[in-house]
């Protein structure tokens, strides 16, 4: 093992409009290890990944490869030369196999005279499937894949895309396991884990616990710049929190002492609610209070979800909210009725990324920034403007475009596009924390136990058991479409994981 | 370590692939995959159903070889625009192109105008000079990144243009035989350009299949970023896809020149509507990646047919178009009807 | 996930903040830039090109153009496209001419309110089928035509009875068209419409992304149903414009006027993908296609290079006036 | 009068020759009709020593012809003339405004609107000629029957619906019918003046009718050819007899040629209206004429018929573009019947 790092950037600088990304920044890239990095949202991770792949240039600074400096002309040509990245955001294509998937642009031996000979193609694939294991068959259509295995196959293609070099690849993971359930976080471990025999990783994620059980050495990012470099052996969660944060959060991470008693008076009823994926769905949420819903995969949790949203379509059973019966066909009529949604899809379903930040905030009501029908834009500006301070949204202007924030970010401008009506009096939010950073997660925590104090009534469908248990006053269990247990959780009196876990596997 | 909950298995409901395992029965799953265009062939059945009540006649071979001979110009139009199609694009052109291919072939077989006399080379030209146009087309859209539906209308004007030039004062009649003998003589029943179509749908299906171009065409309609970070040329292979649409609309032009014996400005009237309206109630999607080559020739028999069973029904001339109009939005419905899902976003 | 719904990460090039041009270009400045260079061109060949009769005339010319343009540029906004417009135009024209007669004015509002009704039928259709746009116009484009012939029996028809009460039209006031006035006066009530109104923001909305504008209450399907009976009504009021110019009415009488309209939104800058543009820009797109379809016979070039150039022309002016900006389908 | 009289009514025009701008408005020279329309009018301005002669393509686009000549007119003034084919009647009513308004000349061929003349509406429409299709499509199907023998059915194939001419040929076919009862009409359809759509029309009756089909009688030459490829493709070459109209150079080698089995077409009338109807357009602007003084026979008239294109008579008929016969100082030689 030499001791030239396998990649390096010295003095990385990266701007965008009015950001900047990376700021003189350094790392190295040992071989044989996996890198862990962490930060929280707009800390600039993602942009050094892909500076790292060559789907990005560097302003100024250097980017080293093997030693030798390079300069990449794009994705393909970093493949090419060993490097490989899974996106954060999934990128295979649905209407074409597996196989294809996995070695598109990089069909090699499996395209002889521009014909593609299947069989070898396949085989190829099936090489690098088999690697990430969970039974993946290569002539699959894509679109048959769950969300999960998707994953999977872009490690596949990953790996696959780095090993065209003839090097031992280095392979970018840009927050693989946000979307991936406990053993298939395991099963990408146990991957990694053998893939670090013959090459570099490196590893996003927002759960310290990951990062540490599993990195050899981490990287600290903040503001554009690495702010510190670890090994997990020597330092904690919590430390590693306030670095990088820049200050101490993880004692009132999830405000647990702003949790206030929901009032007795019930604003949100379920009952016998059915839909194609759940059944007899019964639940009450009171005023001030958050109930989470937990469950597995297809537990028909999110499809409970969407149908108090009015985005899928309920067969039987009713929905009254505060005494009157609603029965929400769109998720017009039930924004109407003062229901508010963010979706976990955030790019494909919460955000106008196009748009800007004020139109964005003020799309579901935009009454509320208008005199008579007519926009009024001082009032716009400035109700927009208190709430960009409010919630600590970080952007250049009202009139960014969404799609230049961080993720983080466009979560905040999503959720408080709710927050603007005055009467609104129930929220349903599924996974609202997903991807984002521990500071904006904190962020949206108090802002849930704010609203929670104001009346409303929250839904919750937490990314993670623990979330779930901390934020909510009570939590139901679901599985295969059903209810099948409800704990109450206050200050002090939380459920223990492993019962509420019995009851949702 | 935390455990984390995984969403529910989201199944996107724009997407129109289904989801597996519902299906045991292999037919089944051969009809309910997109791999055969099974709404447009119920069309097509439910057609041949009516007017076996109504004009027996239709379902004559004589007929049935009439509708093959009608089908044979606008399939070999929908292969090539297939292709583009699937990339998400769109060529409106096809009628200009086939006016300039049909001058340019009708000039260079035997005529009565000049002393050319290339034989079937001629339909090389043709295909040539599409190509040529495809490539403008092709070109403006990669270099230009301007879109593809406005620039092909401007490669139509550009093809009708060229067509004019070259008509002087009278259609150039074509004297070549051989030439005319490819829609007149007949083999096994069915004369050449019917052959030459079902030639130009196999090489397309096997381009769609078994090429990197077919291939792509889908990864490129799935989605052109992932295509360019996998450092796919999506410009070249997009332009391909123009210069194949314009070829194979010189190829149906030579063949409609064959079949009607003269370099005609007007050849390729009316073919759009049928072509596009024929893609696409095939089921290949305007926004790209899903669809093929089977399916766009048998959305453009479900039209041709309409047309042909319309006057065997004798249908007044008066409503054969609202007729027809009527027919492309119940068929394009029916196609589609299995896809409808609340917030399904449909443009 | 469906495929077209993934944003992979984008390859960004641009690394300074907005230029002054692209501001402008932002603001909608290069299709008149386009429009400019257009009138100062056809001036250098034939100068009596500026004089005042024959610019009005252009306006009037470009009058019905504008109006199908405009409620075309509404539903392209929302990232569809209306190809039956021109159809119905010509379909509301043969009705008005029957009308007129024994209706007098009340035909017209009865036109266009008629037209606007088959909008919404379309719209109905489209959102309730979840049949593409495209399609669902193709073949209601063929409906209308087969209609227009089955109610002029064919035949032109001229109107003579009930002439007056939309011959005005086409008068001028102090040297100036009542049409084209009138036709700003439409615009300019859409502009004041899409930018005081949250629904200007909420059609952007839809062209942008509709599941996330669903999701943000906005009736999608309300407003998509909505664009498509403006576009339709429009086109009922350039069917009163083209009797009123033409005095008279036929079975095909707008149907050409399709392309040149589609061709002037996208001219205009309007990105066929929907949710960037506006109608102002319209105007001016209307105005260069107007220009442009008698520009070349002003000039005198030779009947069989004019569509050559005007394909030319027209593909050039789009690449000028193209928003190139992210998200907005090159395809 | 449905337009309102011009402020020059009465008068005649006083332009000098070397003034007048000489323009012919049609679809465009993809079409073979068109060809000799423009060889007839250039002819014509040829023959008064090369004016400004310009000829404007409408592409079957209405709104864009009214334009083109309302920004000819906005740029030309009083001394153009127009000799125009109106895309369709319907722009007719405009074009005769936007010319009185304007003090031009305007000469007008085939279709204008009921209720629409040159005589009652204003002196500066000098003249509206057409080709009456019912002898056109009387004698055609007359022949058409001979070479039946008086017996059998037929087909027809109609243009666009919305055409006087078309209409009107149709009309002169059903004349015919009636006075052959020996003959049947199995069916007719529109093919929309076009020769793919005729083909397919015509092979799908074929198949519909078989042998039952005698002879094919079509609007217009193009589908006549269409009808005829239909016909050869389908092995009855020379057996199903086929008759149209419009005297297209192919049509009339197709006559000439008795295995075809086409027996009949009209002469072509493109250069008589391109060059007679400029010439009296010119008549009119340079003051020659004074078209308020002139009978209304001389207005709005038909061409005199001309005898049918047989095998009798095909080797000898000149091509469409020839315009040597025709005689520009006689303005009314060739007027046939008024129209009322
Ligand atoms: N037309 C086609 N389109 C897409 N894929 C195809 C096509 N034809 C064959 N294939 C794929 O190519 C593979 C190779 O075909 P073959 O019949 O040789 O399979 P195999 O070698 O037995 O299977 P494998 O090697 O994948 O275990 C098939 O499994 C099939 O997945
Ligand atoms: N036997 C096979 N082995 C491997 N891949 C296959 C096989 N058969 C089909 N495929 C692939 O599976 C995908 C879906 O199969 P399908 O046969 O439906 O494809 P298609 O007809 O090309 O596209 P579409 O799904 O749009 O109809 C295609 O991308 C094709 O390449
Ligand atoms: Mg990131
Ligand atoms: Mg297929």
């Amino acid at each position: 093992m030499s001791d030239t790092p396998v990649m390096e950037l010295r003095g990385a600088t990266k701007s965008f409009p009015g950001v900047r990304a990376l700021s003189d920044v350094h790392v190295e890239i040992r071989q044989h290890e996996v890198l862990g990095l962490i930060g929280e949202n707009g800390a600039g991770k993602s942009t050094l990944l892909k500076v790292l792949c060559g789907l990005q240039r560097l302003d100024s600074g250097s980017l080293l490869l093997r030693g030798s400096e390079v300069a990449f002309q794009g994705v393909a040509d970093a493949n090419r030369k060993g490097v490989a990245m899974v996106f954060q955001e999934q990128s295979l294509l649905e209407n074409i196999t597996v196989a294809e998937n996995v070695l598109l642009g990089n069909e090699g031996p499996s395209v002889r005279f521009g014909l593609y000979r299947w069989s070898d193609l396949n085989r190829r694939a099936q090489k690098y499937l088999d690697l990430v294991g969970g039974s993946l068959r290569a002539a699959t259509p894509t679109s048959r894949l769950s969300f999960a295995k998707r994953q999977m196959v872009e490690v596949a293609k990953a790996i696959a895309s780095g090993e065209r070099g003839h090097h031992e690849p280095v392979i970018l993971l840009d927050e693989p396991t946000s979307v991936l359930e406990h053993s298939e976080i395991e099963t990408l471990f146990s991957i990694v884990r053998e893939l670090r025999e013959r090459a570099s990783v490196v590893f996003v994620s927002h759960r310290m616990e990951e990062v540490l059980a599993f990195c050899d050495r981490v990287y600290v990012m903040r503001d554009g710049g690495v702010v510190g470099e670890c090994h997990p052996a020597d330092v904690t969660t919590d430390q590693l929190f306030a670095m990088m944060v820049g200050q101490d959060l993880s004692a009132g991470y999830y405000h647990e002492s702003d949790q206030r008693p929901a009032q007795s008076r019930p604003r949100l009823e379920l009952s016998n609610l059915t839909g194609t994926t759940f059944h007899d769905v019964s639940l009450t949420i009171a005023r001030g209070e958050v109930v989470s819903l937990m469950g597995v995969q297809e537990s028909g949790r999110e499809d409970v979800a969407r149908a108090v949203f009015g985005a899928v379509p309920v067969k039987s059973g009713t929905i009254t909210l505060d005494g009157r019966r609603i029965r929400p066909r769109s998720p017009a009529h039930a924004v109407r009725a003062g229901i508010g949604y963010v979706p976990s899809e955030r790019k494909v379903d919460g955000a106008v990324l196009g748009m800007d930040v004020r139109e964005n905030l003020t799309l579901a009501h935009p009454g509320q920034v208008s005199r008579g029908p007519l926009l009024d834009p001082a009032r716009e500006r400035r109700t927009v403007q208190e709430w960009i301070g409010d919630l600590r949204v970080r952007t250049p202007s009202q009139h960014t475009p969404l799609r230049d924030l961080s993720g983080g970010n466009q979560q905040k401008v999503v959720l408080a596009k709710w927050l603007l009506d005055p009467d609104l009096r129930v929220l349903v939010l599924d996974t609202p924390t997903r991807g984002l950073d521990v500071g904006a997660k904190a962020d949206v925590y108090a802002l849930i136990r704010r609203l929670a104090a104001r009346g409303l009534a929250v839904l919750l469908l937490a990314d993670t058991l623990d979330e779930g248990i901390a934020m909510s006053h009570r939590v139901l269990t679901m599985k295969d479409g059903r209810i099948t247990d409800e704990f109450t959780s206050g200050v002090g009196s939380r459920p223990r994981r492993t019962d509420v876990l019995e009851r949702m596997v | 370590m935390k455990l984390t909950l995984a969403p529910a298995d989201h199944h996107d409901p724009r997407a129109t692939g289904r989801t597996a395992g519902k299906t045991s029965r292999p037919v089944r799953a051969v009809l309910g995959s997109n791999a055969v265009p099974t709404p447009a062939l119920g069309v097509l059945a439910l057609i041949a159903a009516v007017m076996s009540f109504v004009n027996p006649s239709f379902l004559s071979p004589g007929n049935l070889g009439a509708v093959a001979e009608q089908s044979a110009v606008p399939a070999v139009l929908a292969v090539g625009l297939t292709f583009v199609i699937l990339m998400g694009g769109i060529d409106l052109s096809l009628e200009g192109t086939m006016a300039a291919a049909s001058l340019t072939t009708a000039l260079l077989v035997a005529n009565d105008r000049n002393t050319m006399d290339l034989g079937l080379w001629a339909i090389a030209a043709g295909c040539a000079v599409g190509a040529a146009i495809g490539l403008v087309a092709g070109a403006t859209v990669g270099l230009l990144r301007v879109p593809s539906f406005i620039v092909t209308i401007g490669t139509w004007q550009i093809g009708l243009g060229i067509a004019q030039l070259l008509f002087g004062d009278t259609p150039p009649r074509v004297a070549d035989e051989s030439f005319r003998a490819l829609a007149e003589h007949r083999t096994a029943g069915l004369p050449g350009i019917v052959w030459i179509a079902l030639l130009v749908v196999a090489v397309g299906w096997t381009l769609q299949r078994y090429t990197r171009f077919g291939r792509y065409a889908y990864v490129i309609g799935g989605s052109e970023e992932t295509a360019l970070l996998s450092g796919v040329p999506v410009r070249a292979y997009r332009a391909a896809a123009f210069v194949l649409a314009g070829a194979t609309a010189g190829l149906a032009s030579a063949m409609a020149t064959a079949r009607s014996g003269v370099g005609d400005v007007g050849v390729g009237t009316g073919l759009l509507f049928t072509t596009i309206a024929g893609v696409v109630i095939g089921g290949t999607l305007l926004t790209g990646g899903r669809g093929g080559v089977l399916h766009s020739l048998v959305g453009v028999v479900v039209m041709v047919a309409i047309a042909n069973a319309m006057v065997l029904a004798g249908v007044s001339s008066y409503i054969q178009q609202t007729v027809q109009g009527a027919v492309v939005v119940i068929a394009a419905s029916l196609t589609l009807w299995r896809a409808r899902q609340r917030l399904r976003v449909i443009k | 996930m469906a495929t077209t719904s993934q944003t992979p990460p984008q390859t960004r090039t641009d690394t300074a903040g907005p230029s002054r041009l692209r501001r402008l270009h932002e603001a909608g400045a290069a299709p008149l830039f386009v429009l400019a260079a257009l009138v100062i061109a056809v001036g250098a060949y034939d100068s009596s090109f500026f004089q005042a009769a024959s610019l009005i005339s252009l306006l009037e010319q470009a009058a019905p153009l504008t109006l199908l343009a405009v409620g075309e540029a509404l539903v392209v906004l929302t990232g569809r496209i209306d190809l039956s417009n021109a159809g119905l135009a010509s379909l509301a024209g043969v009705a008005l001419a029957h009308g007129l007669g024994s209706w007098g004015p009340a035909a017209v509002a009865l036109v266009v309110v008629g037209a606007a009704l088959c909008g919404t039928l379309i719209g109905v259709l489209h959102i309730s089928t979840q049949v593409p746009s495209f399609i669902i116009t193709l073949g209601f484009l063929g409906i209308f035509a087969g209609l227009s012939l089955t109610t002029s029996r064919a035949d032109s028809i001229l109107v003579t009875d009930g002439y007056g009460s939309i011959e005005w039209i086409f008068y001028r006031i102090f040297g100036l068209p009542i049409s084209y006035l009138l036709v700003l006066l439409v615009a300019l009530a859409l502009m004041a419409w899409m930018k005081a109104l949250p629904t200007g923001r909420r059609i952007r909305a839809i062209g942008l992304n509709e599941r996330a504008a669903a999701h943000s209450g906005i009736r999608t399907r309300g407003i998509v149903i909505a664009v498509f009976t403006a576009s339709a009504a429009l086109a009922g009021l350039a069917a009163v414009f083209q009797v009123a110019r033409l005095q008279s009415a036929g079975a095909t009488t707008s149907d050409a006027l399709l392309l040149p309209a589609i061709a002037a939104v996208i001219v205009g800058g309007t990105a066929i993908s929907g949710g960037i543009g506006g109608v102002g820009r319209t105007l001016c797109g209307a105005l260069v296609i107007a220009l442009l379809r008698v520009g070349l016979d002003l000039v005198g070039i030779n009947a069989a290079f004019q569509p050559i150039l005007y394909g030319g022309i027209v593909i050039m002016a789009i690449a000028a006036t193209a928003n190139r900006r992210r998200g907005a389908s090159v395809a | 009068g449905a337009v309102d009289s011009g402020s020059a009514a009465g008068d005649s025009g006083r332009c000098k020759p070397s003034d007048v701008t000489l323009v012919q408005s049609g679809r465009g020279l993809e079409n073979e009709y068109y060809v000799a329309v423009n060889a007839g009018a250039r002819a014509f301005a040829k023959s008064r020593h090369a004016h400004r002669y310009q000829w404007i393509a409408s592409n079957g686009d209405s709104s864009k012809q009214l334009s083109q000549i309302q920004s000819i007119l906005a740029k030309g003034g009083k001394c153009v003339v127009l000799n125009v084919d109106p895309n369709e009647s319907s722009v007719l009513p405009a074009i005769v405004k936007a010319v009185d308004r304007s003090g031009a000349w305007l000469v007008t061929q085939w279709n204008r609107p009921d209720g629409l003349a040159p005589e009652s509406e204003s002196p500066h429409w000098v003249a509206h000629m057409s080709v009456d299709g019912v002898p056109q499509g009387y004698e055609t199907a007359k022949a058409l029957f001979e070479s039946m023998g008086g017996k059998g059915s037929i087909v027809a194939l109609q243009g666009i619906l919305d055409n006087a001419p078309a209409q009107e040929r149709f009309r002169g076919l059903k004349k015919a019918l009636k006075e052959y009862p020996g003959i049947a009409l199995l069916g007719d359809q529109t093919a929309g003046w076009d020769r793919t759509k005729a083909q397919n029309v015509t092979q799908t009756y074929l198949t519909k009718y078989g042998h039952k089909i005698g002879g094919i009688w079509a609007a217009s030459d193009s589908m006549g050819l269409g009808a005829l490829g239909a016909v050869k493709n389908a092995g009855r070459k020379g057996k199903v007899k086929i008759a149209s109209i419009d005297g297209l150079a192919e049509a009339v080698h197709d006559v000439r040629d008795p295995s075809t089995g086409y027996v009949a077409t009209t002469p072509s009338t493109g250069a008589a209206q391109g060059g007679l109807g400029m010439s009296i357009g010119y008549a009119a602007a340079t003051g020659r004429i004074n078209p308020a003084e002139e009978p209304q026979g001389h207005r709005s008239f038909y061409l005199k018929p001309l005898p049918v294109i047989t095998r009798a008579n095909a080797s000898s008929v000149p091509s469409p573009t020839d315009t040597t016969k025709l005689d520009f100082t006689h303005l009314w030689s060739q007027n046939g019947r008024p129209i009322k």
